[in-house]
């Protein structure tokens, strides 16, 4: 494997009082699936967000390629082929699912009147309604606004935008969360054949299934930190467990410095004595907050 | 898509509105109403406020308002006849009207986009801003339009309609195929529908806003250059009420203050159920205060009738 | 076309009054007194007015009455420039026009002008104002707002009264209320604070002599603060017994109104009209307001 | 929840801008502007639109409009003044305000819950059928008020301040407490954050709605009778402006205009900064046409600092 | 078991040309779990929103306890003792999470201040925080807003809200599709409990663990119709994937009226068949709807 693609370190952001991130690391190579796991409101939507450029982070830094790069809009993130499926989808519930996939980049006419900046509305339908068949998402009317499609069919113009546009990395935030069996299938079908194309795919999931079936790595925050990764060929379900919920807890992965490093380290630090020191920590955390 | 945006089943109820009002007032007075004399005073009356609906119709579907289109309208007629007054040149003079018109549109665009403040604060501040400014290059006197653009623009027809009305009617079609078109147009709803959607969908939601408050503010600087060779004067203080009568129209047009919402076809519509409203209660002899009374329950009656009408055909 | 023809062939006349502005007592008074002189010569009156006194509103009033086609049409043009070209359409449709209290610039439209000299009532209000402060201290001019073509001539004939003839008189300039009373009282308040020894208010209308007097009562400055109003409605009179306002310019609306209509049907008829009639100011103040000759021009409310 | 609401941390900023302000303005004009003589008339003047910006900014956070609140105080005034007249009783003449505004506020909130007209078209309409109404009522000549009516409530003071000062003062602390502290607030807010969540929460959306609106109307009924007692007669024609005064003063005062946010707090603040404004620089001598100019401009920038402000401290 | 509390015939309901629901059935027991399941854009959310009284159907009928019933609005339905978290969990974005858990239901002070409609928000702020808690969702600061909630957070106060009022029936639209894997557990074990203390639970889910782990009863949507009915005990994941897809078809599941004989007949029709038959019909009816 290469250099990482994208390698974040130290991420601070908060909130007024509430600190989503507190210092939080993260590496993801080319062609590789890193599941980012981690209770709710462990911070990963936030950290998510910060690396699509939606939000700037407090402090930390984001190198990509090994270039050290501040996102400043979300374009600046997609020129840098970037693409993220939003855990609120961030749809436009007043247009059809082909505005919505081609927002941004609309196709217009060709000839004078794409100089004008006229739509060509058929060709995006056409290619919306294929990328969405691919997920198995069937839209039951083509014109129909998002306002009224289902959880699942909104879910899968998201998904399908951000993987038709993705160059080298997609985010996904729970991507499945209301995919039906078949949907969800294929949605992780297509994360493999997206990650066999070279792009990273970094999969946000509650859903330790689709995680074990489908990443090649696991990243674990909790309380805004990284605080585990591993090797998903050589982990448990139980192990993810325990590492979101603190149960278990690695020494500091990134500790060392170099990603490089990291990934050679296979596997947890099991570390069974500390079992009851995380939940302190994390209860005295806590309790700075009140 | 195509059929929405343009507007086909949505403007169709409040459309039949409209052609149920003319009919009636047709009925009603016969020999009088429905005179190609009326009917052309009619729309040539509501040509000025089409464009500044049209302009406002942009700004609402942004999910913006724009207060100050009436200041902007006499700033920019204020220009127009100083300059005019001063060089002596008609096109001097409408460039400068224009000039200043996008000048305003555009300071409430970066006000609004970059300075995030609410769209109704910025635009009030700069109505009294631009009405305080156009006082103050007139001393609070009307000025008056040179003779040649008064008879000349004010009063030229083509094909028995007068010029005003074509332009103005040009230019709203330009808008309603931009709006329902265009990537331009596209952009425009997906600000007023999800701002952060669009944002994340990467449209310059910024640099967006900025062109639809220009546009809106050329628009107004149009209207105060056609509103000076029609009426030949500046009108400092007759244009209090074009803000309210502007998005009033693009409100009855069907077109949501939440925004996302709207086509031009449908601020047309809106532009011409009050005119037409006043204009039939008038020739019907209704007296003033009655017509008051009358308008505001029809108006009601009316957009009841097109919710209602579109809410049964949905559900 | 021949709409015009329409009424003709023995039908009963219709004349309609077109005002400068709806709802207001000035013209309210005009179209009674119209009303009742048309009662009397049996012709169907028919009042219109804009919401506002401006000629962009005007205009489409004018371009309706003229498609309904009345015999004739009685109208306080808004503007002397910008209403000559509906009028011009009007008058080509056969429709005889006389001119109430404003005229326009274009000599050949009207039959007949029935005027009201606003310049001339703006100095009447400065002599007025003068004499009740004694001929010298500061006097404030509370107006609607500007671009009002008849409240400018009254503050225009006010401002060359003061400063022809009243040396001693520092006039502090024009303020704008919007036609809002609490505006009116705003700036009054602020003016008291700026300017504790202010002498006079001249209140260009109504809704700004009632803001007016608002801050003065609130400031305990009625009576102290001399006030001079402009026309002569059932509040103004009130307002002057209640010593809110010292003196009034009272125009003579309804016999305008009367005068217009005798004029159209005259014209109407093919008869001999009078080009021109001038109307005179008269101030009202708490003494002659019971005169019975000056009772009589008072406005009146409704009819 | 409690802080949020009566609006500690969110109307800091532009109260400090308004504290600001003061503090400009007394030093500017130190013998004029800060004495008790300017400040108290300076209160007395905002305290009637206070009551109507109050009723507003309940309108608003439901992310509704009322447009028709000057029509309303118009014909509620009107009202008075002809039940006072007939009856020679105050006390009926008041009831006779209340309830004409009331029934205004009625019709608003039903059309608007019933009908689902959108609130804009809605008040628009019942504007200018109040006032075409209260024209009807009066034929176009304002009422006056009795005099002990006008010469009493209208000038009576309290430990030197006048009553009608505290009447509108203490309706407006219910007003606030009402809204931050019970559930007719809460359900204010909870219909102007999220109508469907309201309604799926089982919020009486319709219900609620028509209250919200009854209540800006019986506002305005009072400010009618209020005015009439303070002025001395109905204005007519003197309320044109009230609605944008009032919906600028909520605004200003931090309310969003879609709903779900806002203190009646902030709606104070935002009544006293244009007032201030337009006394300071008035006060100052600055010519009225630049004064236009200066009020739109620092409203826009005060209303920038509060924005601004509150993200820094955010974020 | 008893009657039903839910029975829901012939349900129909259309948007526009989109026919959501074209003669649902459906049926749930005092004291039983039925999972709700189907494709995506089946009907699922849309018969949960007529049975919990969001919308009128356009047509079919509806009793509770065997009364015929016509729901004008939710309060109707929540009167019944019917609660609902929804899909779109309809919370407002700008209330704090005690005022959501609260929504309509408001805490009043006692005495003269609750006479005047005086909230008491202490209490409601701790409630909110036990129920929330109970659901192992921490909220970080108690007054936040629900906006600035993450994507989990929200949802369990949503389902906080319906578990907490619920006195009949519960209806979980998708309760647990952004919930963390601690969470997800503790809302089953709280699904448990709810129908342990009679309260019938309707259990919206795409997740098929979850369904196979906590349902009593399983009934299948496609299409806008029931098609098919399961004893949770006697049915493999794979039927349930065949029925949803259409790949596996039962014979009208209801056809002989009265449900006491439906939840006799345990297990499904497998008619392997009709395989082909059920996806050509489907093909058909989508035919129509362009
Ligand atoms: N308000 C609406 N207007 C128009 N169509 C609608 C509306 N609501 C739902 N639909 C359509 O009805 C169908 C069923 O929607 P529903 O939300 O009930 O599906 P679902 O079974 O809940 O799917 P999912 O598992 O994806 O949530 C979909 O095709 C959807 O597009
Ligand atoms: N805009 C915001 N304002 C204030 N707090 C926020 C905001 N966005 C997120 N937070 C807080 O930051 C923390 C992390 O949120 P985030 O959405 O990143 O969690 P998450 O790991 O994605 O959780 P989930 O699995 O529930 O989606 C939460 O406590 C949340 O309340
Ligand atoms: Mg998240
Ligand atoms: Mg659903």
């Amino acid at each position: 494997m290469g250099a990482p693609l994208i390698a974040a370190r130290g991420i601070v952001k908060s909130y007024g009082h509430v600190e989503a991130l507190r210092g939080a690391d993260f590496t993801a190579r080319p062609g590789e699936v890193v599941a980012l796991i981690g209770d709710n409101g462990a911070g990963k939507s936030t950290l998510a967000k910060i690396l699509s450029g939606v939000e700037r982070p407090d402090s930390g830094a984001i190198e990509i390629d090994g270039r050290p790069v501040a996102f400043g809009s979300v374009e600046e993130a997609r020129g840098a082929g970037i693409e993220t499926v939003y855990q609120d989808l961030a749809l436009c519930a007043e247009l059809s699912p082909a505005a919505n996939y081609f927002l941004g980049r609309e196709r217009l006419r060709p000839g004078l009147l794409g100089l004008l900046g006229v739509l060509d509305n058929a060709a995006m339908r056409r290619e919306t309604r294929e990328a969405c068949e691919r997920l198995g998402v069937r839209l039951k009317s083509e014109t129909a606004l998002v306002s009224t499609l289902s959880g699942g069919q909104r879910q899968g113009v998201a998904v399908a935008r951000a993987v038709g546009w993705a160059r080298r990395a997609v985010f996904m935030d729970e991507p499945t969360a209301a995919l039906g069996v078949v949907q969800t299938r294929r949605v992780l079908d297509l994360i493999r054949n997206v990650r066999d194309s070279g792009v990273a795919v970094v999969l946000i999931s509650h859903n330790m299934q689709d995680v074990m079936a489908v990443s090649d790595r696991v990243e674990v925050l909790r309380l805004g930190r990284r605080v585990a990764r591993f090797d998903t060929a050589r982990v448990s379900m139980e192990e993810l467990v325990g590492a979101m919920t603190g149960a278990l807890e690695q020494d500091e992965p990134d500790q060392n410095g170099s990603d490089q490093d990291g990934s050679d380290r296979d596997g947890p630090d099991q570390d069974g004595s500390d079992q009851n020191g995380p939940d302190q920590e994390a209860a005295a955390v806590e309790e700075d907050e009140r | 898509m195509r059929h929405l945006r343009l507007g086909a089943p949505q403007v169709v109820w409040i459309g039949l509105v409209l052609a149920g009002l003319v009919v009636a007032f047709s009925l009603l007075a016969p020999r009088t109403f429905p005179t190609s004399f009326n009917l052309l005073n009619l729309v040539s009356d509501a040509a000025i406020l089409l464009l500044l609906a049209a302009g406002m119709t942009y700004v609402i579907i942004t999910a913006g308002i724009d207060l100050s289109v009436g200041g902007v309208l006499v700033f920019s007629a204020v220009s127009a006849a100083k300059v005019m007054e001063a060089t002596g040149s008609l096109v001097l003079g409408t460039v400068a009207a224009l000039v200043a018109g996008l000048a305003w549109g555009v300071l409430n665009g970066v006000l609004v986009a970059m300075g995030r403040i609410p769209a109704l604060i910025v635009t009030l501040g700069t109505l009294g801003m631009s009405l305080g400014g156009a006082l103050l290059l007139t001393g609070g006197v009307d000025l008056r339009a040179p003779t040649e653009l008064n008879l000349g623009l004010g009063l030229a027809r083509w094909l028995g309609v007068p010029v005003i009305v074509w332009i103005c009617a040009a230019i709203t079609v330009v808008l309603a195929l931009m709006l329902a078109r265009t990537r331009f147009g596209r952009h425009t709803y997906a600000i007023g529908s999800n701002v952060e959607a669009a944002r994340r969908g990467g449209v310059a939601v910024r640099a967006h806003l900025v062109k639809v408050y220009g546009l809106a503010g050329l628009l107004a600087g149009l209207a105060g250059c056609l509103s000076l060779a029609k009426y030949g004067i500046t009108g400092v203080s007759a244009h209090s009420t074009d803000n309210l009568q502007a998005i009033a129209a693009v409100v009855i047009g069907g077109t949501s203050l939440f925004g996302g919402v709207g086509t031009v076809a449908g601020t047309v519509i809106g532009v011409f159920i009050p005119v037409v409203l006043q204009n039939g209660f008038q020739i019907l002899g209704v007296r003033p205060f009655w017509q008051q009374v009358v308008v505001g329950a029809v108006l009601v009656a009316a957009v009841y009738v097109d919710q209602w009408r579109r809410r049964t055909r949905d559900h | 076309g021949g709409q015009g023809s329409e009424a003709g062939g023995g039908e009963q006349t219709r004349v309609t009054l077109v005002q400068g502005l709806a709802g207001e007592e000035f013209y309210e008074t005009m179209a009674c007194g119209a009303k009742a002189k048309a009662q009397e010569l049996g012709v169907a009156l028919d009042v219109q007015g804009p919401q506002k006194f401006d000629p962009t509103l005007q205009t489409p009033i004018v371009n309706s009455v003229t498609a309904s086609a009345p015999d004739a049409m009685l109208i306080a043009p808004t503007d002397v420039k910008a209403m000559i070209a509906p009028l011009t359409q009007a008058k080509q449709q056969g429709i005889k026009i006389i001119l109430v209290d404003t005229v326009v610039e274009d000599e050949s439209i009207g039959l007949s002008r029935i005027s009201t000299d606003n310049v001339k009532g703006g100095a009447a209000a400065a002599q007025a104002l003068a004499e009740q402060i004694g001929g010298k201290g500061k006097v404030l001019v509370i107006s609607t707002d500007p671009g009002v073509s008849t409240v400018d001539a009254r503050i225009k004939g006010f401002e060359e009264e003061i400063k022809a003839n009243h040396p001693d008189i520092a006039h502090l300039g024009v303020q704008y209320s919007h036609n809002d009373v609490g505006e009116a009282s705003r700036i009054v308040n602020a003016a008291l604070a700026k300017d504790p020894d202010l002498a006079g208010v001249f209140a260009a209308n109504l809704n700004s002599a009632t803001g007016a007097g608002s801050a003065l009562r609130q400031a305990g400055k009625l009576g102290e603060v001399k006030m001079v109003g402009f026309d002569a409605g059932p509040a103004q009179v009130k307002q002057l017994k209640d010593g809110v306002v010292q003196a009034l310019v009272a125009q003579l609306p309804g016999d305008i109104g009367a005068k217009g209509v005798e004029q159209a049907v005259a014209a109407v008829k093919g008869q001999q009209v009078t080009a021109s009639i001038p109307t005179d100011a008269t101030i009202v103040t708490e003494e002659n307001v019971d005169e019975p000759e000056v009772e009589k021009i008072l406005y009146r409310a409704g009819c």
